[in-house]
């Protein structure tokens, strides 16, 4: 097991009180595995994947444990959960076009960032550029600033960046919102051939794109409200899902390979619950086609299947 | 989340920040201090009311008495409105033309922007004290009104700049192409779809403004360009100068217009800071 | 880079042009005729009036106001570029030009000194404060309190404490009275620093705390910026993150210093006159006291060639800085 | 990058300071060669300078014992050095007077006329003036001074109708030098009065030096390094300085004594606020600025003419002129109620601090005190008296017909006037609100009003104003020159030089010119001519002379002593003011006594 989570619960802290973004949250991604995470936005799944590597107002650690290599990290603390980034856990973040710094040739900032994380640039160097090369990047790309670089560019160079000391995991963050298609396709492709070299050893892929996920991921997690829906193998998940917020959710998209970019669920009644003050049990109970009386009670998620976890009473 | 922020936050924030609170309550004190303090003075700011001339602070004079006798507080407390008009006119004036113009070159763009652009680029190079210089000589007899008119048209850029780019960036936002699409015309939209999402930047900017007019006006006056038969917190620096009150140790005269003025724009900065921790959530955490 | 500059320089010719057009006016819509009011300087109480007549005919056509205005404006632009400025009536009959070039000297000597190392200084300091929301609150403070400081207050009572209190500095003049010829030596220099100084220094702190508190606020924005939480994100430590806030910082800030140059200018204009130092604002009062137009369109043309000139080099300054206008890309400096 | 700009900064700010260093020193000392426009000139006259500039081992600073620092004088920056120039020559103060001389020099406070460069003059028929020059007189360059310069520098005047000497040659027919010391001026009906101020107020030029020049040159050149004939030499000039030092050789070394101070630093500031501070610093020897509330520091820090109010003599009268062009400027009735309605006592207590003294009504000078006729004064004199001004004007017929406490005109309209003087004049400032306060209180609707210099002076001498401050007459020999700034005649559109109310009448315009034609030496027929003045100037009021401007001066005792004071055996003006050398300033100058240097 590479990443083990138990029971982790992270709220945000805003003036009405705690927003509960991520509740109760139990699961595992194994070794190798390119785990997708999915869901509507603001279901949590990034605050899910935030919590891991960085932990720190107005998110607030309420419990729960995470452990990587049957090492226990210690996210609720800013400054003992240093030495894990970067080294055991990393990130490519949404943001990756405006990740690195305008002003600093892109060399420059590599050798600054790793000589203030103790490696040594010179030490490291060859295997950047076989990396770069992997990536289809020019060497010259580390004598170049950040606007010298295209969309596809930057994404690709923050890959290499973020993955250079062999994390054992790498949380991808919408990394493909921002490129055209031909572009997302290739930094998929990129992303599986990471693992499959072991530059690291597992990924959670949080994205709004299913299509990308039926393309890369081993397995898709689906979250709802805060909540951890289903997980299970990809083609599980495309192809028989149990959780009825999946089922929904897979049947509206017309084919594979469309994305549901902010579009809400059509045709489900209702509203996404707001997590400030949500309704207790299930909280996907008031616009599921077949909730009872049962659905009062949180569900646990549970392996229903081998590798297929469900939370949903219906289904037990 | 950002969608669940509305005003109560604000002032939620607003009430906590103490950078604001502190600037706010000094602004408030040397308000007061000019609406109530010209009641509370009994004498004309010009009058000659003490036969002794210049005496320290007393109770009966409590900012002490000018060289001819003449009550400071009551020239305090004048001048204070003196300055808080010309703030408010000229900061207002100047806000007025940097929002119309930014507004315009931002939402418009292409030539019409580029035009303004030049045109607001030449009136930032050119000195505005020395434009201020010519202005003034040219009037014969100027008012408070008519400095303040000078002041705001001549300090409008860098508002018309700054809130150029804004509205250059809120315009490619999805609301704003929903009402362009709904067949709204472009002023509504500027004053309907826009304003409002700027409120929070249009407020810093007059702050900004405000300040800048009351230090302008301060440095008009002082080299004797300011209103001709009026009395500001800068004519009165201006006349503890030329009546040498420092020197006589008439400090009393000298000191409290320069503090007021420091302390009333330092308050304004102060709470400007504030505003905008309160505006951007990024700015609030810890 | 190209279509760049020639914006720029479009900008600059105009803004030349015109200001040039409005200093040209100066003289000639003013209330009042200059040469009456130059004329009424001249204590003429046994004069007749025959001859004052003839002074002011005189006069006029020396100074061309006899010629109709667009050949007079013809003229102003064919003289501005032959360098002559016309001729001050206070300080006749020195010319214009002749005053202004003893005059500059002192001025660049005040004022980019003042302009750099305030910036500088302005920069480290507001960096410094924003380090943490402790050093923020308690530093800070002096930053807007400076800023909000009124130039000729502060200046006079810097010259009151330090030059009258302590007496440890001049409060007038750019060099000692007792010197007999201004030399090179050392000891003459010295004493140009040591009258320099007070007026510097009033400079010197209102610009420090503009500068610092722009940089605090940049640095408070940078810090928050996509760039900062990625290298957060990978663990570099604060000093790193800080590094690269005040690097992105300063460029912002040297824009800013271009728009604050007006502010500076003015300050040195009342500065100089509050420490009798003989710079344009110096001239520029003296002219404005004496009704001397001709000066006074001098003075102001004077210091719009010297912003534009500044202006000029804090974008050429911006362009070597900035990686991304240096590397070809076009964008809006400021 | 941090690094770069760190040295990119330090290498800017390296050249700055050297550039600056370097600028301001180079652009200081050839600073008259800068300003020079006709390098032949400067050639001309420059030998006398060339030892100075020389001496290799000439000392850096001034011994302080040996030097005199003033200030107070200039008005603006030092531009010209042409004595021809009255007006800007104020900022060069010393070019008349220490470099160039007069025939006479006038003591106003005694009265009396002191030959100077003649020895002797006399009026040998009524239109015949007799000079005789001193022997040895000289120029700083070693030529003697003869007849021929006296005859050319008049005749300068004939010449060029742009010098403002030129009208003496409406009455002056011709001047011949007999010979070297000898020069007769023979005339054509002349104004006695005006003549003997041209005996102290036209300095004598070098021939030559002066003969090759242009009509430019001589009208309006700066005339730089001066060469004359008087006490002290140009040495160097600044922006906000002039040097002086001492001509060793000056002929009157021996005729009226050697002026103490080897140099003059004549110091020009930007404001009274700075020339207050460097009195405090004690870096002035005597400042003739107005300072306001010297009066504190008096006895203390400096010392003044007087000990105690009001500390400084008189310099000149502030007259308020009346736009007698304007109703109810226009009625004598009024403007003598009005004259009893102004508060003069508390512009001489509070506006000035009790430093000026106020005014008689006839407006003369207390030097000139003789001309009062006490009689006229007895029966028209006026003084601040608010109920006596109410009395009047209710006799003439204003009086308060709406009730709003301000009289009405005798017609029932309203009275609504301006007194105005230039924004910026602090001094007049404060005493304008006084006028215009105390008027209000007597009934009479009158606001005070600050313009801008040009445009009061457009006012003024276009004759829209309602009323204003002037005082142009300055200290003089004769009573005439106020009386023709009053009473300056014809009417004109412009009235530049006086008269700015326009009052027109026949019968004042006759006695002042009868004035001018009284021989100085008759002064019972001068005594009767003003007699007459006075009393039809105080009947009609047509401008109302409200206190004497001082002859502002404070000066320390620390390094020079022996000023002249009420008490003093001296007593000459303690002025460095341009045009007051003559009239006692040099002779002040002469006088002092370094204080010895404490055992």
């Amino acid at each position: 097991m590479t990443l083990q989570i138990e029971n982790l619960t992270v709220y945000y802290r805003t003036l009405r009180g705690d927003v509960r973004a991520l509740e109760d949250t139990t699961f595992q991604v194994a070794d190798h595995e390119i785990m997708g995470l999915a869901g509507e936005s603001g279901c949590g799944k990034t605050t899910l994947g935030h919590s891991l590597i960085i932990l720190k107002p107005p998110m607030k650690y309420i419990k729960g444990h995470v452990a990587l290599d049957e090492q226990e990290l210690p996210i609720h603390d800013m400054k003992r959960m240093n030495p894990f980034r970067f080294k055991e856990i990393s990130l490519i973040p949404q943001y990756a076009m405006n990740a690195m710094n305008p002003t600093r040739k892109i060399g420059k900032m590599t050798a600054e960032l790793l000589g203030s994380r103790g490696v040594n640039f010179d030490a490291i160097r060859t295997e950047l550029m076989r990396r770069l090369d992997l990536v289809n990047l020019p060497d010259s790309v580390l004598d170049m600033y950040p606007i010298e670089l295209s969309g596809g560019m930057k994404q690709r160079m923050v890959m290499v960046l973020s993955t250079l000391l062999n994390p054992s995991l790498l949380i991808a963050d919408e990394i493909t919102s921002a490129l055209d298609v031909s572009t997302q396709k290739a930094v998929a492709e990129m992303l599986v051939e990471f693992r499959n070299r072991e530059f690291v050893n597992s990924m959670i892929v949080v994205t709004h794109d299913m299509s990308i996920l039926y393309q890369i991921a081993d397995s898709i997690m689906i979250m709802y409200a805060g909540q951890l829906a289903e997980k299970a193998s990809t083609d599980v998940i495309i192809h028989s899902p149990r959780h009825p917020y999946t089922k929904l959710l897979i049947s509206s998209l017309p084919e594979v390979g469309v994305r549901y970019t902010e579009t809400k669920l059509q045709g489900i009644p209702g509203k996404t619950p707001l997590l400030l003050d949500p309704p207790v049990g299930c909280r996907f109970r008031d616009r599921c086609p077949i909730s009872f009386e049962k659905c009062m009670e949180v569900p646990p998620f549970m392996e229903v299947e081998q590798d297929h976890y469900v939370a949903c009473w219906r289904e037990f | 989340m950002k969608k669940q922020r509305n005003k109560n936050e604000f002032l939620y924030f607003a009430l906590r920040n103490v950078k604001l609170l502190i600037g706010f309550s000094v602004i408030l004190l040397f308000l007061i201090t000019g609406l109530v303090g010209p009641l509370l003075a009994g004498n004309e700011p010009f009058a000659y009311v003490n036969p002794l001339g210049p005496q320290p602070p007393s109770a009966e004079y409590w900012f002490g008495t000018t060289f001819f006798g003449q009550d400071v507080f009551s020239q305090f407390a004048h001048g204070l409105q003196a300055t808080f008009l010309v703030g408010i006119l000229g900061g207002g004036i100047g806000t007025i033309i940097g929002i119309l113009i930014g507004f315009v070159a931002g939402y418009r763009g292409g030539i019409v922007d580029e035009i303004l652009n030049v045109f607001t680029n030449i009136v930032l190079v050119i000195p505005t004290l020395a434009v201020l210089l010519i202005i003034a000589a040219y009037f014969e007899v100027r008012s408070i009104f008519s400095e303040s008119l000078f002041i705001g048209i001549t300090a409008w850029p860098w508002a018309a700049r700054a809130i150029r780019a804004q509205t250059f960036s809120l315009r490619t936002r999805d609301f704003v192409d929903l009402a362009r699409m709904s067949g709204m015309k472009p002023l509504k939209i500027i004053f309907q779809e826009i304003a409002p999402n700027m409120m929070s930047y249009l407020v810093m900017t007059f702050i900004l403004q405000f300040g800048g007019a009351i230090l302008n006006a301060a440095t008009l006056d002082f080299i004797g360009l300011g209103p001709t038969n009026a009395i500001s917190l800068g004519l009165m620096m201006q006349h503890a100068v030329n009546w040498g009150a420092l020197q006589l140790g008439h400090w009393w005269w000298f000191i409290p217009p320069g503090l007021a003025i420091t302390a009333i724009v330092g308050a304004l900065y102060t709470m400007n800071v504030g505003l905008d921790e309160v505006f951007n959530p990024k700015l609030r955490e810890t | 880079m190209r279509s760049y500059f020639g914006r720029k320089f479009l900008i600059y010719g105009l803004t030349f042009f015109l200001a040039v057009t409005i200093d040209w006016m100066i003289p000639r819509f003013m209330p009042g005729d200059p040469i009456t009011n130059m004329l009424a300087n001249f204590s003429v109480s046994s004069t007749n009036s025959n001859a004052y007549a003839e002074m002011r005919a005189y006069y006029t056509q020396l100074f061309g106001l006899d010629l109709p205005l667009w050949q007079q404006y013809l003229n102003f632009w064919k003289s501005l570029f032959h360098g002559d400025l016309g001729i001050s009536t206070s300080q006749f009959p020195t010319s214009v030009a002749a005053v202004l070039l003893r005059a500059v000297p002192y001025d660049i000597f005040l004022l980019v000194p003042g302009i750099l190392l305030s910036w500088y200084a302005g920069n480290k300091f507001g960096a410094f404060a924003a380090r943490s929301r402790w050093l923020d609150n308690t530093i800070s403070p002096l930053g807007y309190i400076l800023t909000a400081t009124p130039y000729m207050w502060l200046g006079i009572l810097l010259a009151w404490f330090f030059g009258i209190v302590l007496g440890i500095f001049p409060i007038a003049g750019a060099y000692s009275f007792n010197i007999v010829k201004p030399t090179l030596s050392f000891s003459f220099i010295r004493n140009l620093l040591w009258h320099w100084f007070l007026p510097f220094a009033s400079l010197f702190l209102v610009g420090f705390g503009g500068q610092a508190i722009g940089m605090r606020n940049l640095i408070i924005y940078e810090i928050e910026a996509d760039y900062s939480r990625y290298l957060e994100a990978l663990g570099a430590p604060t000093r790193l993150i800080r590094k690269y806030a005040f690097r992105n910082a300063i460029l912002p800030q040297i824009t800013g210093l271009a728009l604050s140059l007006g502010v500076v200018v003015a300050g040195a204009l009342v500065t100089e006159v509050v420490f009798s130092y003989p710079g344009i604002g110096y001239q520029l009062l003296a002219a404005i006291q004496g009704q001397d137009y001709f000066l006074i369109q001098g003075c102001f043309l004077f210091i719009i060639i010297g912003v534009l000139l500044a202006n000029f080099i804090i974008d050429i300054t911006y362009i070597m800085i900035d990686p991304r206008t240096r590397r070809g890309m076009t964008g809006e400096t400021a | 990058m941090a690094n770069r700009m760190r040295v990119l900064l330090a290498l800017v700010l390296l050249t700055v300071f050297a550039v600056g260093c370097s600028q301001a020193t180079t652009t200081v000392v050839p600073a008259t060669e800068k300003t020079t426009e006709k390098p032949v000139e400067a050639a001309t006259e420059k030998p006398a300078e060339e030892p100075v500039e020389e001496v290799p081992s000439a000392p850096e600073t001034f011994e302080r014992s040996e030097t005199l620092y003033v200030s107070g004088a200039a008005w603006g920056p030092p531009s010209t050095w042409n004595p021809f120039q009255p007006g800007n020559l104020a900022n060069t103060t010393g070019t008349i007077g220490f470099v160039y001389e007069f025939l006479y020099s006038y003591d106003p406070l005694a009265g009396e006329f002191t030959p100077w460069l003649a020895e002797n003059g006399e009026w040998t028929d009524d239109t015949t003036f007799e000079v005789t020059l001193r022997e040895g007189l000289a120029w700083s360059d070693g030529e003697p001074l003869t007849a021929a310069d006296v005859k050319y520098t008049f005749e300068l005047g004939q010449q060029y109708s742009a010098l403002w000497f030129s009208p003496v040659w409406n009455y002056l027919t011709g001047v011949d030098a007999v010979d070297d010391t000898h020069v007769t001026f023979t005339f054509d009906d002349p104004l006695y009065q005006e003549w003997d101020n041209y005996l102290y107020s036209l300095p004598i030029v070098p021939q030559h030096l002066w003969e090759g020049r242009s009509e430019e040159d001589i009208t309006t050149g700066a005339n730089e390094n001066p060469v004359g004939s008087g006490a002290y030499l140009y040495q160097s000039h600044a922006e906000d300085r002039n040097i002086w030092t001492r001509n060793e050789n000056w002929w009157g070394n021996d005729v009226f004594g050697t002026p103490a101070p080897k140099n003059i630093v004549d110091i020009r500031t930007s404001s009274n606020n700075v020339a207050l501070g460097m009195v405090l610093k004690g870096e002035l020897d005597l400042s003739n600025n107005f300072l306001p509330g010297v009066a504190a520091l008096s006895n203390q820090y400096v010392q003044t003419y007087y000990p105690q109010a009001p500390y400084m003599l008189s310099a000149n009268t502030a007259v308020l002129f009346l736009n007698t062009t304007k109703a109810p400027m226009d009625d004598a009735a009024f403007r003598r109620a009005l004259a009893f309605a102004i508060d003069t006592p508390s512009i001489v207590n509070v506006a000035y601090a009790q430093l000026v003294k106020a005014a008689s009504p006839t407006g003369l000078l207390p030097s000139m005190q003789q001309y009062d006729d006490q009689d006229v004064l007895a029966k028209l004199g006026y003084e601040f008296d608010t109920d006596k001004a109410k009395q009047m004007l209710a006799a003439a017929g204003y009086v308060d017909t709406d009730g709003d406490g301000l009289v009405e005109a005798p017609d029932g309209s309203k009275i609504e006037l301006k007194v105005t003087c230039p924004s910026g004049w602090t001094d007049w400032m404060a005493a304008i609100d006084i006028i215009a306060t105390s008027a209000q209180a007597a009934g009479i609707n009158i606001k005070a009003e600050t313009p801008d210099y040009g445009a009061w002076n457009t006012e003024l001498q276009g004759g829209t104003f309602d009323m204003t401050l002037n005082n142009w007459a300055i200290m003089s020999n004769t009573p005439w020159n106020l009386y023709n700034l009053l009473f300056r005649h014809p009417i004109q559109d412009q009235m530049q030089s006086g008269n700015f109310g326009r009052y027109d009448n026949q019968e004042i315009f006759d006695l002042v010119d009868a004035l001018a034609k009284v021989k100085a030496t008759d002064d019972e027929g001068m005594k009767a001519a003003c007699a007459d003045i006075q009393e039809l100037m105080l009947t009609e009021m047509p401008m109302i002379p409200l206190w004497y401007n001082g002859l502002w001066a404070q000066w320390s005792t620390s390094t020079w002593q022996n000023w002249p004071t009420e008490d003093s055996e001296n007593q000459t003006l303690p002025t460095t003011w341009s045009g007051y050398w003559q009239m006692g300033g040099l002779m002040t100058l002469i006088n002092l006594e370094p204080v010895p240097p404490a055992e």
